[in-house]
């Protein structure tokens, strides 16, 4: 049994209104999981049902092969808690010093005072606030208070981490470092990793696998490309985020008014240098970026509005593309998608 | 604390408040070996408390009261300790003009006349029952406010009386002596008060009231107390012996002595009822 | 025991028969114990408000000292009113003794100090980056104190209505320095300490239940003017 | 006016005469008022948070029959226990009446509601977030409570002190609960009530200068004990 | 008079520990500033003070050729804060609903009601939360609450906009669309804007000029580069990030035990293809992302520790650098310092 989590059919609604839907997802133990989305997709949502601290509005959960029972008043989970730890998005510091935040879920496990000073020793240096233990906790920087709650979690050696936007206010050094332990600990104590994340750059080579919500669903698109849209004067074009204008492809219709878009950044093909005259599906622009992700390369194109398509290395080999090239991006029917 | 030979009293808060308790508690105890546990209260809980069974004794006065206490079996006996007297107060300015004068009934008549203000305690304690009845005596016209209350499924009425004139020249302000003492010295009113807490307010504050004794000395001013044991076979567990052992000490030539010889600031407040 | 049951019919009775007496006593104490709240909280809002948020070197200080105030026993408070409103006091010319403002005066030096202190104690929680938030925003300090308010409405509430409760249950002032004068200073209490007096137990649990379903209206009335929202 | 005066002198020699009567009193009281308080808060303070943190359906109901508790006076309360605990009552035979420990049950019922009440609105105020943190990190649902009473312990704290206030400084209930027995159940302010009747005014403010002095010793003493942190 | 801001000798301690000191430092008006800096550094304390919401320990300010008044009890800024508007790190929505707190400003400002509805309606359009005037503010998602605060400031169209993170926990999307905004409200109604960011590359585009922090004082390097040092067993050499060995350039001696080391992006050469040897000052590795960011060419090198340094755009049409390209960094003496 590898399942860490296994969820069918869950939904939370706020107020009647459904912000996460679910219909079925297996978490595997011992894997990076990220999860993307845009804002209000419901990830630290789901991140909350995950850390059992609330409960769905309807479905199941199964973690580690035990059913988690619905919570009713008086009913424990800390059983389940004690397993996973969440850290917020904006983390919460009680009001007291450093040190005893991180005491605090060591003394509920019932470690001892010798081996408590110890973790909370080494966690400190983990995310470098050494020199901090003895500071008030509610008083330190954006960035300090969201690397103090990574420690305190990680003091806890949680079989599940669930980190919500843990790079966030972090600074570019200490982000590296974040990133290092997450995978750190991932590889040496076997726990099983869920981070949120806007910045795609950033977590590509941290996650084993990705998913993307979108709406509170589980959706396929990549969640990259994805325009804001308003119709232009003529027929069949629009603009993409009030700047640039894109010829939609043949057999592609827009909605009426303002709505989205998704440019797959697979679907589509790409030729080097300007096209002189506007043709259905086509952009073009230079290349702005160009990133190595895993076994492909990112490539942010400036059509006026950045658009990113991923190349395969012997694509990019064949096409030794330059920084500032002019390039031309081919979107079909089947890479045009509204939201 | 098992001391058989401790009671609890329920009295009126003049007994006490007129420092009468302070000298005659302790020569008890020297005699006879007696603590008494002291409650002070309004002659009404005070009764109440004795009905109750939550004293073993009681040390009031209210005359009718006490005597119907007694024959609806609550207390053994009433023995008639001592008493005061009532005299009626008003401001030196004397606006009815009863300065000097013997009888209470005909100078009460001359306040409600002169529309004088005049203060009533109006709180059902054996100084309101006294006022009442000498204001019944004027032969003004009365009034009766009556109140229902349900008590045991049964209706029962409890009615007061007060000339006519009830927030004009008559304030019934329902507190104890002192508090209306004060109240009508601040008023510069007429009132009907015990001797005893008027000597004290009188004499023994360093701000003397200004109100001063325009009548005194009629024969219906007088204001007897009285002491009744709880009867045991109401309330099988009140110390029935030792609070009879009390009363007795009380009417003994003793305890008659220690009241007759109390003086407060010169001035004699009781006078010994059963001085053979 | 039994008079529980005969306060109650007695209770209803008395609120059915709509005894104009009952109803004087009932308008005196809404009255006093209306002014007088509002007053404390006229006072003691702003002064909490100053306690919790002003830069004071000697906050924590003057903390203890206003909890200190809360054991103000009513005698010590209606004796040194008197004192001053007395005929041969600072303001006896006021004649000011035995009326309903009497009481006021004596009532709100009472919850004065504890508006004031659940104010300090429910305003202190309150994040400082509300009022930080209202600044940048370009509130003025009152405009930033109004914020900090409705953040801590519900805290303030409980402030007014533990007040509230306060006076319109205390008898100790109503009793010195309104004299409990029938039709013009008697409030529920004094009432009731007085059929108490008289050994009349079950009309004064009949008035102590009156009261008590007033309080409740006033409440309920409270909680509707208050709206919705989080507590 | 110059009674004032006259009390503070007179306070001060009682205070140095060392008088063993004003010892017991202030002894009796004191025992009286911390135990009240004690077991109230041991009462209301769960409660509270059971109020505030409980998912109950009623609970703005509730909140609001809480605060009109508030109201309850003490007349009632001494009638209602007094009903219970008198020699015809329910526990008669257990001779509570007249007894400290009748003061402190009446002492009780009329401090829970006003402990309950403001332990709800500081607990109502603490971030949810606390909560949440706490449970992640593993705490069962008493260690949460921990966490948020740390988090709220300045609105506790008020809460306490606003109810030692109201018993320490109480009359009603001590008199007739009580009876102001001399040595047994004379409280500070019953003491203070009896000098007033005698009509001693300067005694009587001078022992509640004397209360004053040993509620600001008790905070101070409060203050030291909760130390140091935001308020 | 083109100053917005002059300040001089500003310092802020916070229980006698100085966390802000500026010497001197001019801003000017209408022009976007970027702050950057390690976690602590004081960009917040800054921002603080520039926003007229805490008094600094000592030193002057003086905005818009009025010298700021040290804050006394009782005294009214409000006269300065009207024009600074500052939207916080972990913005606080007051518990309204999202419609009054973009309306509180306004009100105060003295807005009628109609223009008010208008505003909001406008601002709330720009952060694409229009549909969600109505719901209780503080119950939004991280980034929504972001955007949020974000409307509410430009809702008062300051003379000065603070925003310290603007972009963190916000989606890509609406990241570009923030960006979009800030430099829009800058060009159209000359609003003075500073931000901070950690993410440099998202930044990039943005600032006319940026400013670094450490420690509290202003730093003329440039804050990329900056490495966790350790001594490794050999003599001269380093270990960057615990992972990649440094052989130290000569001259350059390494202080005791842990610490910070900056290889300055400006100040090193680039060659192509490895060198097989280890020399003093040499890095290599493989380029792993390319960027344009205004005439030059950002390029990180992955030598184990990601290096970044800076090519012109020349230098980069002269190497012709590709994804994966290995090349060997060389840095002397000054292009080494130790923090
Ligand atoms: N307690 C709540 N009551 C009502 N609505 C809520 C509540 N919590 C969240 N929501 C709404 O649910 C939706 C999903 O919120 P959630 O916090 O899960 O988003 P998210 O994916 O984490 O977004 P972000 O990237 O901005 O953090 C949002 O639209 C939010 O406004
Ligand atoms: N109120 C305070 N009391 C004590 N120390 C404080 C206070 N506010 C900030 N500090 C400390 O001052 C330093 C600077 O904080 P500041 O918030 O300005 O950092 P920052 O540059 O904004 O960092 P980040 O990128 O993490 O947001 C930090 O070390 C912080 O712990
Ligand atoms: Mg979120
Ligand atoms: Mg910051």
């Amino acid at each position: 049994m590898r399942h860490q989590y296994e969820l069918s059919q869950l939904v939370q609604s706020y107020g009647g209104k459904e912000v996460l839907h679910i219909d079925h997802l297996v978490l595997e133990r011992g894997r990076i999981y990220g999860l993307f989305g845009p804002n209000g997709a419901g990830k630290t949502t789901l991140f909350n049902l995950l850390a059992f601290l609330e409960t769905p509005s309807s479905g199941s959960i199964i973690f580690d092969g035990c059913t988690v029972p619905r919570s009713k008043p008086g009913l424990r989970l800390e059983k389940f808690r004690r397993q996973v730890v969440m850290v917020d998005q904006h983390p919460i510091m009680f009001s007291t010093s450093v040190f005893k935040n991180i005491e605090f879920g060591l003394k509920i496990r019932g470690v001892g005072r010798p081996g408590r000073t110890e973790i909370i020793r080494r966690v400190l240096e983990l995310v470098d606030l050494s020199s901090y233990a003895s500071a008030r906790a509610d008083q330190l920087s954006g960035g300090e208070t969201q690397r103090l709650a990574l420690a305190r979690a990680l003091a806890l050696s949680p079989r599940v981490l669930l980190c919500d936007e843990p790079t966030a206010n972090v600074d570019v050094e200490n982000q590296a470092v974040i990133r290092g332990l997450l995978s750190r600990i991932n590889r040496d104590q076997g726990c099983t990793i869920l981070f949120t994340s806007h910045d795609r750059l950033q977590a590509a080579g941290l996650a084993d696998e990705t998913f993307v919500l979108e709406k509170g669903r589980l959706v396929s698109t990549s969640h990259e490309n994805i325009f804001s849209c308003s119709a232009a004067p003529e027929q069949g074009v629009c603009l993409l985020q009030e700047k640039t204008r894109f010829f939609l492809p043949r057999g592609c219709l827009q909605p009426l008014g303002r709505s989205r878009i998704h440019l797959n950044p697979e679907k589509y093909t790409l030729e080097r240098g300007p096209e002189p005259t506007p043709a259905p599906g086509v952009l073009h622009g230079r290349i702005s970026l160009l990133l190595e992700e895993g076994e492909r390369i990112r490539v942010a194109v400036n059509t006026g509005t950045m658009v990113t398509v991923f190349l395969s290395r012997e694509e990019y080999q064949r096409h030794r593309l330059l920084i500032g090239d002019p390039v031309t991006l081919r979107f079909g029917g089947d890479g045009v998608e509204w939201l | 604390l098992a001391n058989e030979k401790v009671i609890k009293m329920s009295t009126t808060t003049s007994t006490q408040a007129s420092g009468l308790l302070d000298v005659l508690l302790p020569a008890l105890e020297k005699d006879t070996g007696i603590q008494v546990k002291v409650i002070a209260k309004g002659t009404g809980a005070a009764i109440r408390d004795g009905r109750d069974g939550n004293v073993d004794v009681i040390f009031v006065h209210a005359k009718n009261r006490e005597q119907a206490f007694v024959a609806e079996g609550y207390g053994t006996k009433r023995y008639a300790v001592m008493h005061n007297d009532f005299v009626i107060l008003g401001p030196q300015a004397d606006g009815a003009r009863i300065k000097g004068m013997k009888e209470a009934v005909p100078a009460l008549k001359q306040i409600a006349d002169s529309h004088s203000l005049f203060i009533s305690r109006g709180d059902d304690s054996g100084t309101h029952t006294k006022e009442q009845a000498l204001w019944k005596a004027t032969g003004l016209q009365m009034e009766t406010v009556t109140s229902t209350v349900t008590k045991k499924g049964k209706s029962r009425e409890i009615s007061f009386t007060h000339p006519a004139g009830l927030g004009q020249w008559y304030l019934s302000v329902g507190q104890g002596m002192g508090k209306t003492l004060t109240i009508a010295d601040e008023k510069q009113a007429y009132t009907l008060a015990d001797r005893g807490t008027y000597l004290k307010y009188k004499y023994g504050r360093e701000i003397p009231i200004d109100l001063e004794i325009l009548s005194e000395g009629d024969p219906k001013l007088a204001n007897p107390y009285g002491v009744i044991p709880i009867n045991p076979k109401r309330h099988p567990h009140v110390n029935y012996q030792v609070a009879k052992e009390f009363a007795q000490w009380l009417v003994s030539a003793r305890g008659q002595a220690v009241i007759g010889g109390y003086r407060l600031l010169g001035k004699q407040l009781f006078y010994p009822d059963a001085v053979q | 025991m039994n008079f529980f049951t005969a306060s109650f019919s007695s209770a209803i009775q008395l609120v059915f028969s709509l005894d104009p007496e009952l109803l004087t006593v009932v308008k005196v104490s809404l009255r006093v114990s209306c002014l007088s709240t509002l007053l404390a909280s006229v006072l003691g809002i702003p002064l909490g408000f100053f306690i919790a948020h002003g830069h004071l070197p000697a906050k924590r200080l003057i903390i203890t000292l206003l909890n200190s105030l809360l054991a103000l026993p009513t005698v010590v408070i209606g004796l040194f009113v008197y004192g001053f409103i007395s005929r041969r006091g600072l303001f006896g010319s006021l004649d000011l003794l035995y009326t309903q403002n009497a009481i006021i005066i004596g009532q709100v030096i009472l919850i004065t100090p504890l508006v004031t202190a659940l104010i300090v104690a429910a305003i202190s929680r309150i994040d400082e980056r509300y009022a930080k938030t209202a600044r940048t925003l370009g509130a003025t300090s009152l405009q930033t104190a109004v914020v900090i308010f409705r953040e801590a409405r519900f805290g303030i509430c409980a402030a007014v209505i533990s007040a509230f409760g306060r006076v319109i249950s205390e008898i100790g002032i109503s009793m010195m320095l309104g004299g409990n004068i029938k039709g013009f200073t008697r409030t529920m209490t004094t009432a009731m300490a007085l059929e108490y007096d008289k050994g009349s137990f079950t009309l004064a649990i009949a008035l102590g239940l009156v009261l008590m379903t007033i309080s409740l209206a006033m409440n309920v009335l409270f909680n509707l003017v208050q709206g919705r929202g989080r507590l």
